[in-house]
């Protein structure tokens, strides 16, 4: 199974549209196109998980995996349009605390 | 489900009987020979489990119809020592070592749908179909 | 006489008897000859070349276009030999691993507790299943002096061999923190330095620690981002969410925890476990956290052990024995 | 037009242009197509059963018999077919899993130093590689504010994922060791009560353990069942055996680990290494340890670094690139 | 070693040229119908593989005498970028991802003797034997 992935350029910094279920299968797909963005020095980029139904503990680790990078490289990440049950899995995790979640009318401006 | 035949496995011979009445059902159906042969060696391995592994044991055929397709069901019925650990079993890779259950994994894969039930000491039943194409 | 000719014999003497009396006898013999030259490793071009070196002879006068077909039939199968022979070296090198991987998951069995501690006043159960062989899920029950009861339950992030490596920092971490039982907020602070200084970049581990002490009935618990338990409290009949906020192990160094704490009448009891139990899946339907309440339940007459190992086996059979992460669930009643 | 009838088109096409103006090119073609069908998953007996439609098609009035004996040929292939369908599971299954030890064998990389210490007066240089993805030989090279080197180098017995679990175990062991260095005899003590505890019965760990004081000069080192290293002597041009007697980790609780001393002067060296090493085989052959010596002495105008890789690199190439054990080979040298 | 003949791969012909070479001497020296379709396909995968990843390349066939009985060598050798990781290549399993080297591990397995040379930039040169049995 692959992931849907699509970047689209910003004024300022990259949206990444996520379609699919991430798991231990999908997961690394995840992360080849989510890296280079957060690697970048003073990035801006707002990872879009409208469309991700599913998201497994191997999910959870690569953005992760990129908020530790992000903070290195003084980027900024944040994600979007999580649908409850992601959402939920955040918040679990004391992730919502640490990642930047937008609220859904928030970001309708980006 | 319509017609129905059951073969009884005591000998080698009600192995041989039972492959020869799932080749005339499946050829009667309309199966194309590479099937005939793949539902016929199903037929012979639950089969041959029940002649080697357990006393008393009955092969099954069935045609069945969902609406769409005619297919063809294959129960494997025995009062046998049943299968301790079906997870074991069914794994897929070097399932010949032999034993009641052996050559399952050969099975579910020569045909579309596999079940399998069975509890230590009260018998395995397990169903299998092929449909027509 | 070779193999190789034992073989042709074999076969020759199949396909004449099939010939002449065509019957389903002979095709049941072709099909255990093919068992056994499978057993033989014969590859399936040899086999190809069998037959035609059969019917060449049983025919003497076969037709020229058909022999040579025979070498286009050959040349194709020699792609399925390959791969035939590709499949036996691959077999033996997955028994390899697996027999490792075996040794492996036996040593890490030494990791979890051999037996759960007594009680005088309260009764504990657990079960944890790996979803492979290796697990990523941990626990830990420990009474100390004072009749103080410690309960560790660790999932890492995903699992198999990767979650079991990590899996084993978590044990020796534990086993390194001092004599004396720590406070819930502060072990998982004191565990989450050392996770964070060891874990990839990408992992991270979630944990409920607790204490419960027999003398006030007090539960007391911290969370690092795990699953959210259950507190059953039997005066109401009622499942309460037994959640403990916090971030997960291994993210940021500086980690604080917050402490909760439950007190349990008797009868009440409290549940913790993985998100390999709430993950349970039946195709695309994942089991509900009110179902989970509703199987416990079920079982509450009986003993805590028998709970859970109930609880497993219902679950186990729902999703067709298939587990899709590692399954640890734990249960402690107050009894009098 | 299905995939199948595809195929059997390409196969008739084939089959034809061969039978009419038989060539190689004909057999080329069915050896691409060979590759093809396999690309595209079909069962080898799907190949003969369109070998027969086609010459049907090609030659109606084909031979009862002929036409029969197939049905034969089909019955045996119906098992390599079996044996096929397995091999493209179990190839899927392989992928997975070595993924999976990628992953694991990727942390492990973790456990070990990511950089050697620089010294004012001394050189270091360190190789190890593992026989499969995993390791189970450890090493660690530290140095304290007073420029005190500290050097760990330990082998679990076996290799792989087993080896390599209680590797982690060795790891999280010396990370919980007090912050200060130890003397090697009492580190190997303590390290030896951890590991007792926490291994398999059938299991355990050799290992060296050494501190080096750049301003008495002297390399002071312990054993624990390991294999001996080599001390070289400038002056005397020689290869001194380095060894100290001592118990292997994880046999007996109570192990005291005899401390040994060498003062190394101006281009002295030690070198420390794991029975990977001397275990090198080509066919029947061992490496001998005078062989190593020589190895070494061949590049000892090198630095430490490009010692250990030169030796590493003859040595995989004398044994045809298969290692059958864990390779770890350490040198420091004494250069003012 | 008696008879030698070498063949220019430069386009597919030559693939084809190269496989009629290894299938005539192989069938002179006696070779099984069987054998003679190995040691070809052997040829036709050594001879695609420089066809396709490097420029130039030669195919050697020569009959060898060990004393004992005959066989016939097979040598691959190209100009082209050389592998990088032979360890890599030879493992078996699944390579047939693409790429130079790819399809190694099978001609190894359709062959006795396999032996190869390769070092990056500086082309490869590949040897196999067959025995006659
Ligand atoms: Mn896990
Ligand atoms: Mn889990
Ligand atoms: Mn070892
Ligand atoms: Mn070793």
């Amino acid at each position: 199974m692959n992931l849907d992935l699509q970047t689209k350029a910003l004024s300022v910094g990259t949206r990444l549209y996520v379609g699919g279920e991430i798991d231990a299968y999908t997961a690394p797909q995840l992360k080849e196109a989510l890296m280079p963005l957060v690697e970048k020095q003073e990035a801006y980029v707002i990872v879009d998980l409208e469309e991700v139904n599913y998201i497994d503990s191997t999910g959870l680790g690569i953005f992760v995996g990129a908020l530790k990078a992000a903070d290195q490289h003084n980027s900024t990440m944040r994600l979007v349009s999580l649908n409850d049950r992601v959402k939920r899995l955040f918040s679990i995790t004391g992730l919502d605390e640490v990642i930047d979640i937008a609220e859904k009318r928030e970001e309708t401006n980006q | 489900m319509t017609t129905q035949s059951s073969v009884e496995i005591g000998t080698e011979w009600g192995i041989v009987s039972a492959r020869q009445a799932g080749r005339e059902l499946s050829k009667g159906l309309g199966f194309s020979s590479v099937d005939q042969a793949r539902i016929t060696t199903a037929i012979s391995e639950l089969a041959r489990n029940i002649y080697l592994y357990t006393k008393n044991g009955v092969i099954g055929l069935e045609v069945v119809n969902d609406g769409h397709r005619q297919g063809i069901i294959i129960t494997a019925r025995d009062q046998g020592p049943g299968i301790e650990n079906l997870r074991d079993v069914m794994v897929d890779g070097y399932s010949t070592s032999g034993g009641l259950g052996a050559g399952l994994p050969g099975v579910k894969r020569l045909m579309d749908e596999f079940d399998i039930q069975s509890n230590p000491g009260e018998g395995t039943l397990i169903t299998t179909t092929k449909w027509l194409r | 006489m070779t193999t190789y000719e034992g073989l042709r014999d074999s076969y020759k003497q199949i396909l004449y008897n099939f010939l002449h009396h065509k019957n389903e006898q002979s095709l049941y013999e072709a099909q255990q000859f093919s068992k056994r030259v499978i057993e033989e490793q014969i590859s399936p071009e040899e086999i190809v070349s069998i037959h035609l070196e059969v019917i060449e002879d049983l025919y003497p006068n076969l037709s020229s276009e058909t022999r040579k077909s025979f070498e286009i039939l050959l040349e194709v199968m020699i792609g399925y030999g390959m791969a035939y022979r590709e499949h036996q070296i691959l077999k033996n090198k997955q028994l390899e691993l697996e027999s490792e991987i075996d040794v492996a998951a036996n040593m890490q069995h030494t990791f979890l507790p051999k037996e759960i501690p007594q009680l005088a006043d309260a009764d504990i159960g657990v079960i944890s299943v790996p979803a492979s062989k290796m697990s990523g899920d941990y626990y830990n029950i420990v009474k100390d002096g004072n009749e103080y009861i410690a309960i560790a339950l660790a999932d890492i992030i995903g699992k198999g061999v990767p979650a079991a490596l990590c899996m084993s920092m978590i044990k020796y971490a534990m086993d390194s923190l001092p004599e004396q039982l720590l406070q819930p907020g502060q072990l998982l602070a004191s565990l989450n330095r050392t996770v964070e200084q060891n874990i990839a970049a990408n992992m991270f581990v979630t944990m409920m620690y607790a204490s419960y002490d027999p003398a006030t009935h007090i539960f007391s618990y911290s969370g690092a981002g795990h699953e959210p338990g259950f507190y059953y409290d039997a005066s109401e009949d009622r499942f309460n969410e037994l959640y403990a906020k916090g971030l997960a192990l291994g993210i940021s160094r500086d980690t604080q925890y917050r402490e909760y704490q439950q007190s349990l009448s008797v009868g009440d009891f409290v549940v913790l476990f993985s998100d390999g139990v709430t993950e349970c899946r039946n195709g695309d339907r994942f089991l509900e956290r009110g179902e989970l309440a509703e199987l416990i339940r079920k079982y509450q007459d009986k003993t805590a052990q028998e709970i859970v190992d109930n609880v497993y086996r219902e679950l186990e059979n729902w999703q067709d024995f298939q587990l899709h992460d590692d399954f640890t669930l734990l249960l402690l009643r107050r009894e009098v």
